[in-house]
C-alpha cells in the first residue's frame, strides 16, 4: 500500500524530464538483470527502525519483483550495530551481506578489507546517477583512502534549527555564532513556545553519554578550530598529530556547551537525540543542534506541533580562531579565517556523513552484485527523492537535484519558504570551503565515542573542569595515537583531508 | 494458684471442637486432659494459655477474668508436643530465655538457669544446641525453660509423646516429682491413658468436645462414667459384651451373668475387665457368671499372659481379653470357659452409652466422690 | 511367600546379561554429573580461559583480519594506575584525619578477626586454604575500605568499582529490608493475603530492559506521571539525571523494583515454614512481637536469607541493563557499573580493557561471595540447623 | 508471688494490642494495610503506565501525564497495530523464538541439573586435586595453541585431550588430595558469578566456528549452561531433604539409580522443581546481553526486540509498552501453573543453605 502511494504517477510528473528518463533506465537496466538474481538472497543489517530500516524493508519486496533477489532487513540496536558487524566480519561468519552503517565505521572495515571497493560498479552504473550525489558524499564520505566503499542513501549534516515564530516574535535574528546562539537561548527561555501554558526552553542539544552526543562538542569547536579550510583539518594539526583539545579554543567551545545547558530542561544530560527532537517537534525549544532530520520530523502532521514554524541554518561560527603555534583565541583576520563571511568563521561539520550502504567482500559475487543494485535502486532519484521528505525514512537529502527541487518538499508539506530555508542551510553546508570533516582515521570511535565522549560527559556532570577536560581529551587521544602508531594515523589523517 | 474454665466453647466456622466445658483446677493440683486425638483437649489447653481465642463462656485464673487477656500476661508456662526449643540457641540461652525477656539480673538468671538444670539434671549439657541433644535431653530442657520463671500454671501438650517407651516411663516419675516439689497447678493433655492415670490428681476424659467424666484417676478408673470413659481408661482395654438384661440375669451369645439389682434393659452392653476374668476347668464354675469362648491367641508378657479370645455376640463375633498367670498355656482355638471373678460388672446402655445403674449403686458413686474431692 | 521370592529372583537373573544397562548402572555416579560438568567445563570455563589470555593482550584489527597482541598486564594497569583510573577505581580524593580514624578502626578490626582465628581463640582448626582465604578476605576488604574513602568524599570520585560496589551493598541490603519487611507483613493473618504475594511477585516477570525504560517514564520529571507531584513540590525543572548521587539511586530503585520481589518470596516462604509453636513459646513466656521477630524469627529464616542473599549478591554484581538504558552511565561515568564498563570497552572494540575489567569484576565478586558463603552463610546455617 | 490485678488498658494500649492472639492489633492492621497497599501500588502502577502507555499516541506521551483511558485520552490501537500487522512476522518469529528458546533451555537446565544435584547429595565423589590441576593446565594450553599459535581448534583440542589421558593413567597415582562434594558444588556455583561479557566472545567464537550462530540451538545450550549452577543448587536442597531409605527401599527392589532418579527423585521434588523451574525461566526469558551476540535474525529473541524500540527519534514508548506487556503474558502464564505445584514454603525450602 505504501508502496502504491510512493509511486504514484503523480510524484513522477513533478520531476524533472530528464531525471524522469533516467529513472526509466535505471529500471529498465536492473529489470534486465532479473534472471540473473533468481534465488539469490541478500541479508542486509542496519539498525531498528523505523528509521533507514523502514524504507529498506518497503523497496525489498518491489526489488525482488524486478530482479528476484529476496532481501532480508535485519535490524539490531543502533547501539549495537557497529560491534556486530565487526565482529560479524572479524570471525568471518558472513552472515551479513551487506549493510547500512554509519560510514565513518567504515575505516575499521576497510581497512583490514572486510568491505568490497565499488568503484568498478559505480562506474558501470549509470542508474544510480551518482553525479547527481553531492560532491562530499561522493567524494569523501563513502571513501577510504580514495576507493568508494558504500553508496549513499542518507544525508547528515549537523545544523542549527530554530523556532521561526518565536525568533520573530522576540525580534531576533538567527544565530551566526556561538555567542549570539547563547543569547538567543537566553532572550527566549522560559517562554511558553507552544501554549500549553509551561514555560518551555531557549536551547535543547542532547548531550546523554554514550549517544551521540560527542558530535555536538565538535560541531561548536568547529568555527573556533578551523579557520583555513577544509584540508586544515580541526582534530588533529597535521604536523605533528597533536590533538587540537587543549587550547583556548576547544575551551571556549566547552564552556559555550556548558552554558547552553543553562537554558535547557533540568534533565537535558540524560537526553538523547531523540528525546531531544521529540522535544522539539512538540514545541518545547527555541533552538536545537541536530541532523537533517528535524526538517522532516517537523512536518509530520502526527507528532509535531511546529509545522512551519521552525527554520535551519548552518552551523554558527566564531569571530575569533584558533592560532595552532600558540595555542590562543585570535581574533579572525584575512589570513586565519579567509573564508569568514562578515567577521564570522564557520565550520559546518558533516557529522557522521549519512547512513550509506556497504556489501561484504567476502561473499558470493551474484549476491554482491544484487547488494549493490539493491543500495543502488535505493538510491537512485526515483526512490530517493521521495524518501528524503519524509520523517519516518530518516533519510536526508543528499542529492543536487533533491536541494533543487522545491516542489518536492511543498508536496510533503513544507511551505515554500520553509523548504528553500532548510534546503539553503544544508546547501550552505555543504558548498562551504570551510567544512568540517569528520575523524575518518582507524579507531575513530575510539578517539570520539570513549575518549571524547567520556570526557564531555564528566566535563557536563561537573566532575571534572575545563582543563581537566581538555588534558584528559588530550592524553586520552595520545594514548591511542602511541598505540596505534603516530605515524600511521597521521598519514591517514592526512590522507582524508586530501593533504598529502 | 487455680483456673477454671466456665461454659467454654470453641467453634471454628460451623465446626463446634470444645461443646461447653466446666472445668476448676485447684491449686498445686495436676489435671490431665485424657482424649483421642481431635478430641478438643488441645484446643482447651491452648485457650487457657490463651494462644487460642474462647468462643463463648469464660477463663478464669485465680479468679480473675482472663478470657481477653493476651498470653504474654497470663504468667502461664507451657510445655509442647514439639518442645518448640529454639535451634539457635545453647541449653542455658534456651532455659533462660524467659528471664531474659523478664530482664532479670544476670547473675540471678545465670542462677535460676543452672537451679533449674539441677532440678532436671542438665548441668552438663548447659553450652550444648538442642540438635546435640536426645530427644529426652530435649524434653527436659522444655521443662527447664517452662520451671525457670516459676509460673501461675504449667501447661504441657503431650509433652512425652515424641519419647521411646523406656524414657518415658522414666520422664513421668521426674515429672510427678517435680511438680509436687514445685506445688505448680498442673493442666496436661495426653491421650495415653497410662500417664493420665499415674500423674493426675484429677483426670477429665474428654470426647467430641465435651468432658465426659472428671473425677481421680482412681475413679475414673472404677467407676467409668459411660461406655466411652470405660472403654478409654484401662489397658488392655475393657472386655465389652452386648446382651440383654432380663430378670436379673445378663445374657449374650456366649455369656451368662447373674445381675440381681439391674433393671431389665434390651440393649445392654455389659463391661469387665480383663483382670476381673479368668479361665476355668471343667471342674470349676463362677458365682457370678461365664462365658464361652475359643482360645485366639497367647502373649506372655512376662509377668502374666494375656489371653485373646473370641465369642459370638449378640451381633458379630467379639474379642475378650483376659489377664492369666504366666504359666497358662492352651492350644489356638481351643474352646475354653471364662469366668468372671469379681462384682466390678459395668452395664451400659448400647445406644446412648449412659451407665445403667441400680439405686444402691448410684448413692455409693456419689459417696465415693464427695469422699475424694474433699 | 519363600517360593515367590525366588521366583522373582529368577525372573531378574537374566537381566545381569544386558551388560550395557549393567554397566550404565555402575556407572551412573559419573553419568549423573558428567552433563553438568562438560557442559561447564565447555561454556564457562574454557571461555573464562580464553578471556584470560584476552584479558592479556591487545586486540587490534589489521588487514585481512584481526591481532592479539600479549601486553602482560597492561590492561590492568591502565584501570589501577594508568589512564582508566579514574573510570575504574575512580578519582582519588584526599583522606582526612578523622577518616584515617575509622579506617584505622575498621582494619585493626579485620586484623583482630585474623588474630583471633590464628592464635586459636575463634576455636577453629588453622588450615592452609583457610588461611589464604583470610587472609585474601582482610586484603581485598581492607583496600577497598580505603578506597571507599578515597573515592567518596569530596575531593575524590568514585569508578565504576565504588559504583558496583554500592548498587551491590546498599542494594541488596535495601532489597533485603524491605522484602523481610513486606514477607513479614505478609505472613500475618490477613486478608487478601494472596492477592499480595501474588501482586508482588511479578515484577520479576518483567523483563530487565524493560524495566529500565518503565523506570525512564516513571522518573521522568516533566511528562511522567508523577510529574503534577513534583510540580507540586516545586521540582518540575529538577532533574535527577545531572546529579551523581540521585541518579545512582533512581538505578538502584529500579533495581530494587525487580529483584525484591525475589526475595520476598523467598523470605515469606521461610517465615511460614517455621515451627509455629517456637512463636507461641516465647509469647506465653511475654516476649513482644519485635523480641519474637528478633530472637526467635530472625535466627529461624537466617539460612534461608543467606543462602536468598548469596544468589542476589551474584546477580547484582552483573547489574548492566538499568544503568545502562536509564542514564547510559551518566551523569559523567557515575552510575557506570563494573559490567556496563567492561561492556562500553567491548563495544569499542577495546576486547583486552573489557576482559580486564570483566576478571576484575570476577575476582572482587568471588572474593565478597565466598566470604559471605564461608563467614555469614555458614554461621547462619550451623547455628539454625 | 504477688501479682497485681490486671489494668484497664489505655486507648493508646488497645491500638497496640491485639484482642486476642488470632487477631492483629487495630493499629498494626491498619498500618499493615497502608504499607502492603502502597506497595501494591508500587508494584503495578509502572505495569499499569505500561499498559495505558500501549494505547498511547505519541502526541499523548510528549503532551502528558496522562492517566485513564477515554477519560484524559482517547486510547488508540495504533501501537499494537504496528506491532502485530505491520510487523506481523517481525514479531511473532522473536516472539516464538523467545518461547522455544526459554522453555526448551529451561527444561535441559533443570533436568540435567536436577541430575548432577541428585549425583551430589547421594554420592560422594573424590575428584583429585591433581588430575583438576592437570586439566586446567591442559586447557589452557589448547586455548594458548589456538589463540597465539593459530592452531585449527581440532587439532589444538585432540592434542589436549591425548595428553589429558597420558596425564591421566600416569601421574594421577601420585596425587593424594582430593575434593569433595561440597567443592564440586560451590565450583559449579561460582560459574554463576561470571559476568556474561567476559564469556561472550569464546562463546561467540565457539558457535561460529562450528556454524551454528543465530540458530536456537546456540542460545538454548548457552542459556542451559549459565543457569546449570542455579538449577543444581536448588535441587540440591531438595534432594537432600527426600530421607534415604526411600531410595534405598527402591535399591533394595532392583531399581537401577537413573530409574530411582526419575521415578522417586523427580515426582518427590516436584514443589521444588516447579520453584526451580520458575526461577530459571524468567533468567532465561529475559535474558539480553548473550541473545544479542548469539542471534542476528533468525534466533533474535524479544528483549532484543524491546531494546531495539530506542531509536534515533527516541524512545518509542508506545511499541516499547505493547512489548513488555505481551512479554510478561507467558510468564505469568507459566508462573500460574508452576504456582499451584509449589506449595507453601518450598521456595523457602529450595534455597535453605
Amino acid at each position: 500500500m505504501k508502496l502504491a502511494k510512493m509511486m504514484k504517477p503523480g510524484t513522477l510528473k513533478k520531476l524533472s524530464v530528464a531525471l524522469a528518463t533516467t529513472t526509466a533506465l535505471g529500471v529498465c537496466a536492473t529489470q534486465a538483470a532479473a534472471k540473473q538474481y533468481d534465488g539469490v538472497t541478500v541479508n542486509v543489517m542496519t539498525f531498528t527502525g523505523p528509521q533507514i530500516a523502514e524504507p529498506l524493508q518497503r523497496h525489498a519486496p518491489k526489488f525482488q519483483e524486478m530482479t528476484g533477489a529476496k532481501v532480508n532487513i535485519i535490524t539490531v540496536p543502533f547501539s549495537d550495530l557497529y560491534t556486530k558487524l565487526l565482529t560479524d566480519f572479524v570471525t568471518n561468519t558472513n552472515s551479513v551481506d551487506a549493510a547500512v552503517f554509519a560510514p565513518q565505521w567504515m575505516v575499521d572495515y576497510a581497512d583490514p578489507g572486510y568491505l568490497e571497493n565499488l568503484s568498478s560498479r559505480i562506474a558501470k552504473d549509470s542508474a544510480l546517477e551518482a553525479d547527481d550525489i553531492s560532491g562530499f558524499f561522493r567524494s569523501f564520505s563513502t571513501q577510504y583512502q580514495g576507493q568508494p566503499y558504500m553508496i549513499t542513501l542518507d544525508g547528515d549534516f549537523h545544523m542549527v534549527y530554530y523556532r521561526s515564530d518565536v525568533l520573530k516574535a522576540a525580534g531576533l535574528e538567527p544565530p551566526k555564532t556561538w555567542d549570539e546562539y547563547l543569547a538567543v537561548a537566553k532572550a527566549v527561555n522560559g517562554q511558553d513556545m507552544n501554549g500549553d501554558g509551561k514555560a518551555d526552553y531557549g536551547s535543547c542539544i542532547s548531550k546523554k553519554r554514550n549517544a551521540q552526543a560527542y558530535w555536538s562538542i565538535m560541531s561548536i569547536a568547529g568555527g573556533y578550530l578551523q579557520g583555513k579550510g577544509t584540508s586544515q583539518g580541526a582534530f588533529f594539526d597535521t604536523k605533528d598529530m597533536k590533538p587540537l583539545v587543549n587550547n583556548e579554543a576547544f575551551a571556549a567551545a566547552l564552556n559555550i556547551y556548558k552554558d547552553t545547558s543553562k537554558y535547557a530542561p533540568a534533565d537535558e544530560i540524560n537526553l538523547d537525540v531523540g528525546d531531544t527532537r521529540s522535544l522539539f517537534i512538540s514545541g518545547r525549544c527555541a533552538l536545537t543542534l541536530d541532523w537533517g532530520d528535524i526538517g522532516t520530523l517537523a512536518i509530520d502532521p502526527k507528532s509535531s506541533k511546529v509545522i512551519d514554524k521552525v527554520g535551519a541554518i548552518a552551523l554558527p561560527g566564531s569571530k575569533s580562531v584558533l592560532n595552532r603555534e600558540t595555542g590562543k583565541l585570535e581574533a579572525c583576520t584575512a589570513t586565519s579565517c579567509p573564508h569568514a563571511v562578515g567577521g564570522v568563521n564557520r565550520a559546518p561539520y558533516a557529522a557522521f556523513g549519512g547512513w550509506s550502504g556497504g556489501i561484504n567482500a567476502s561473499g558470493d559475487v551474484k549476491v554482491k552484485n544484487a547488494a549493490y543494485d539493491f543500495f543502488s535502486y535505493v538510491s537512485q532519484p526515483a526512490q530517493s527523492n521521495a524518501d528524503v521528505t519524509k520523517g519516518i525514512t530518516g533519510f536526508n537529502p543528499y542529492r543536487k537535484s533533491q536541494f533543487n527541487s522545491i516542489d518536492n518538499w511543498v508536496k510533503a508539506g513544507m511551505s515554500e519558504e520553509a523548504a528553500k530555508n532548510y534546503l539553503g542551510a544544508i546547501k550552505d553546508s555543504l558548498n562551504s570551503p570551510n567544512m568540517m570533516l569528520d575523524l575518518r582515521i582507524p579507531k575513530n570511535q575510539n578517539y570520539q565515542q570513549v575518549v571524547l565522549d567520556t570526557a564531555i560527559a564528566r566535563f557536563l556532570a561537573g566532575e571534572i573542569d575545563v582543563n581537566q577536560t581538555m588534558q584528559s581529551i588530550e592524553e586520552g587521544w595520545n594514548e591511542l595515537n602511541e598505540d596505534l602508531g603516530k605515524d600511521d594515523q597521521l598519514k591517514l589523517y592526512k590522507a582524508t583531508l586530501g593533504q598529502k | 494458684m487455680s483456673i477454671e474454665l466456665k461454659g467454654v466453647r470453641k467453634r471454628y466456622g460451623s465446626v463446634e471442637v470444645v461443646k461447653g466445658v466446666d472445668i476448676t483446677v485447684e491449686d498445686g493440683q495436676f489435671l490431665v486432659l485424657l482424649g483421642p486425638s481431635g478430641c478438643g483437649k488441645t484446643t482447651l489447653l491452648r485457650m487457657m494459655a490463651g494462644l487460642e481465642t474462647v468462643t463463648e463462656g469464660k477463663v478464669y485464673i485465680t479468679d480473675e477474668d482472663v478470657t481477653d487477656v493476651l498470653p504474654k500476661y497470663r504468667d502461664i508456662a507451657m510445655v509442647f508436643q514439639s518442645y518448640a526449643l529454639y535451634p539457635h540457641m545453647t541449653v542455658a540461652e534456651n532455659i533462660g530465655y524467659p528471664l531474659l525477656l523478664r530482664k532479670t539480673e544476670e547473675s540471678a538468671k545465670q542462677k535460676a538457669i543452672v537451679e533449674a538444670a539441677e532440678k532436671v539434671h542438665l548441668e552438663p549439657y548447659l553450652d550444648r544446641y538442642p540438635r546435640q541433644l536426645s530427644g529426652g535431653q530435649r524434653q527436659r530442657v522444655a521443662l527447664a525453660r517452662a520451671m525457670v520463671r516459676r509460673p501461675r500454671l504449667f501447661l504441657m501438650d503431650e509433652p512425652l509423646s515424641n519419647l521411646d517407651a523406656k524414657l518415658r516411663g522414666h520422664m513421668r516419675a521426674e515429672l510427678k516429682h517435680l511438680q509436687k516439689k514445685l506445688g505448680v497447678t498442673t493442666v496436661y493433655v495426653t491421650h495415653d491413658q497410662i500417664e493420665a492415670m499415674t500423674l493426675a490428681d484429677k483426670v477429665a476424659v474428654i470426647h467430641n468436645g465435651v468432658i465426659q467424666q472428671l473425677d481421680t484417676p482412681r475413679n475414673i478408673y472404677n467407676d467409668p462414667a459411660n461406655l466411652f470413659v470405660a472403654g478409654f481408661v484401662g489397658s488392655p482395654q475393657m472386655n465389652m459384651i452386648r446382651g440383654v438384661i432380663q430378670n436379673g440375669r445378663f445374657s449374650s451369645v456366649a455369656a451368662d451373668v447373674h445381675c440381681q439389682t439391674m433393671q431389665d434393659h434390651s440393649d445392654a452392653v455389659m463391661g469387665v475387665r480383663p483382670e476381673d476374668l479368668t479361665i476355668i476347668t471343667d471342674t470349676q464354675s463362677s458365682q457370678i457368671g461365664t462365658i464361652k469362648a475359643r482360645i485366639y491367641s497367647l502373649e506372655l508378657t512376662g509377668d502374666e499372659t494375656i489371653v485373646t479370645c473370641s465369642i459370638e455376640d449378640k451381633v458379630e463375633q467379639a474379642q475378650i481379653v483376659v489377664r492369666m498367670p504366666p504359666d497358662y498355656e492352651e492350644q489356638i482355638d481351643a474352646p475354653v470357659e471364662i469366668a468372671i471373678t469379681s462384682e466390678r460388672i459395668f452395664f451400659f446402655d448400647d445406644e446412648q452409652g449412659s451407665r445403667l445403674r441400680d439405686n444402691s449403686e448410684q448413692a455409693l458413686v456419689n459417696d465415693t466422690a464427695m469422699s475424694a474431692m474433699s | 511367600m519363600l517360593a515367590a521370592d525366588k521366583e522373582v529372583q529368577r525372573t531378574r537373573a537374566p537381566k545381569r546379561k544386558v551388560d550395557f544397562r549393567q554397566w550404565l548402572d555402575q556407572e551412573a555416579p559419573k553419568l549423573l554429573i558428567l552433563p553438568t560438568v562438560l557442559i561447564i567445563l565447555g561454556l564457562a570455563i574454557y571461555p573464562l580461559l580464553l578471556s584470560a589470555y584476552l584479558a592479556l593482550s591487545r586486540f587490534k584489527l589489521v588487514r585481512g583480519g584481526f591481532e592479539l597482541k600479549y601486553v602482560g598486564f597492561r590492561n590492568f594497569e591502565k584501570l589501577i594506575s594508568g589512564s582508566q583510573q579514574y573510570h575504574f577505581v575512580g578519582t582519588l580524593g584526599e583522606i582526612l584525619l578523622w577518616e584515617w580514624a575509622i579506617i584505622s578502626v575498621v582494619i585493626s578490626g579485620f586484623g583482630y578477626w585474623l588474630w583471633r582465628y590464628f592464635s586459636g581463640a575463634s576455636k577453629k582448626k588453622v588450615t592452609i586454604i583457610g588461611s589464604i582465604g583470610r587472609l585474601i578476605t582482610v586484603a581485598v576488604f581492607s583496600v577497598l575500605t580505603i578506597l571507599a574513602f578515597t573515592v567518596l568524599n569530596d575531593t575524590g570520585r568514585p569508578g565504576s568499582l565504588m559504583v558496583t560496589l554500592f548498587y551491590v551493598f546498599a542494594g541488596v541490603s535495601i532489597q533485603f529490608a524491605i522484602a523481610l519487611g513486606l514477607a513479614l507483613l505478609c505472613a500475618q493473618n490477613i486478608r487478601g493475603k494472596n492477592f499480595f504475594r501474588m501482586a508482588f511477585f511479578i515484577p520479576i516477570m518483567v523483563t530487565p530492559v524493560g524495566i529500565a525504560y518503565a523506570f525512564r517514564m516513571m522518573m521522568d520529571m516533566s511528562q511522567g506521571p508523577f510529574s503534577p507531584v513534583w510540580h507540586l513540590l516545586g521540582l518540575g525543572d529538577f532533574a535527577w539525571a545531572g546529579d551523581a548521587w540521585l541518579a545512582r539511586w533512581v538505578v538502584l530503585i529500579g533495581d530494587s523494583w525487580q529483584w525484591i520481589p525475589f526475595l520476598f518470596m523467598v523470605l515469606l516462604a521461610a517465615i511460614e515454614n517455621q515451627p509455629k509453636e517456637q512463636i507461641e513459646a516465647a509469647q506465653l513466656d511475654g516476649a513482644s512481637s519485635w523480641r519474637v521477630f528478633k530472637d526467635i524469627t530472625f535466627p529461624a529464616i537466617a539460612p534461608v536469607a543467606a543462602t536468598a542473599v548469596l544468589i542476589r549478591l551474584i546477580e547484582a554484581f552483573k547489574i548492566i541493563d538499568l544503568p545502562n538504558i536509564l542514564t547510559n552511565g551518566g551523569p559523567g561515568i557515575a552510575t557506570e557499573s563494573m559490567t556496563l564498563h567492561s561492556f562500553i570497552a567491548w563495544r569499542t572494540q577495546d576486547l583486552g580493557g573489557s576482559a580486564a575489567v570483566g576478571y576484575s569484576l570476577l575476582f572482587i565478586a568471588v572474593v565478597v561471595c565466598v566470604s559471605f558463603f564461608n563467614f555469614i552463610g555458614q554461621r547462619t546455617a550451623a547455628k539454625g540447623a | 508471688m504477688q501479682r497485681s490485678k490486671q489494668q484497664p488498658k489505655s486507648l493508646w494500649q488497645r491500638m497496640w494490642e491485639p484482642k486476642d492472639v488470632q487477631s492483629i492489633a487495630p493499629a498494626k492492621k491498619v498500618l499493615t494495610y497502608i504499607v502492603l497497599i502502597a506497595w501494591t501500588f508500587v508494584v503495578l502502577f509502572p505495569l499499569y503506565w505500561l499498559f495505558i502507555t500501549s494505547f498511547k499516541l505519541p502526541i499523548h506521551v510528549s503532551d502528558g501525564p496522562f492517566y485513564i483511558p477515554f477519560i484524559d485520552f482517547q486510547p488508540s490501537l495504533h501501537a499494537w497495530e504496528y506491532i502485530f500487522v505491520d510487523l506481523g512476522s517481525d514479531t511473532l518469529r522473536p516472539y516464538m523464538n523467545s518461547v522455544i528458546i526459554a522453555f526448551i533451555s529451561t527444561a535441559l537446565a533443570v533436568f540435567i541439573g536436577s541430575m548432577s544435584a541428585y549425583a551430589l547429595t547421594r554420592i560422594e565423589y573424590k575428584p583429585k586435586v591433581g588430575s583438576i590441576m592437570g586439566f586446567i593446565a591442559i586447557l589452557g594450553l589448547v586455548v594458548y595453541l589456538t589463540v597465539s599459535i593459530k592452531m585449527a581448534w581440532q587439532l589444538s583440542l585432540s592434542i589436549g585431550g591425548a595428553l589429558f589421558l597420558m596425564f591421566i593413567f600416569a601421574f594421577n597415582k601420585h596425587f593424594k588430595r582430593s575434593l569433595n562434594n561440597n567443592d564440586i558444588l560451590f565450583w559449579i556455583i561460582s560459574q554463576r558469578i561470571m559476568p556474561p561479557v567476559v564469556s561472550v566472545l569464546p562463546i561467540y567464537i565457539m558457535f561460529q566456528q562450528s556454524g551454528l550462530l543465530d540458530t536456537h540451538f546456540a542460545l538454548i545450550v548457552t542459556y542451559m549452561a549459565v543457569n546449570l549452577p542455579i538449577a543444581v543448587w536448588l535441587m540440591r536442597d531438595f534432594f537432600a531433604r527426600i530421607p534415604v531409605d526411600l531410595e534405598e527401599s527402591a535399591m533394595l527392589d532392583g531399581a537401577s539409580r537413573m530409574r530411582v532418579f526419575l521415578t522417586i527423585f523427580m515426582p518427590l521434588a516436584k514443589p521444588g522443581l516447579a520453584a526451580t523451574t520458575m526461577l530459571i525461566l524468567i533468567l532465561s526469558w529475559n535474558e539480553y546481553l548473550l541473545a544479542l551476540f548469539l542471534s542476528t535474525a533468525d534466533a533474535q529473541t524479544m528483549p532484543l526486540m524491546v531494546a531495539a524500540q530506542n531509536a534515533t527519534r527516541g524512545p518509542q514508548w508506545w511499541y516499547m509498552s505493547v512489548l513488555i506487556v505481551v512479554m510478561i503474558i507467558p510468564v505469568l502464564i507459566a508462573a500460574a501453573f508452576m504456582g499451584r505445584l509449589i506449595s507453601k514454603g518450598q521456595l523457602g525450602g529450595a534455597v535453605k543453605g
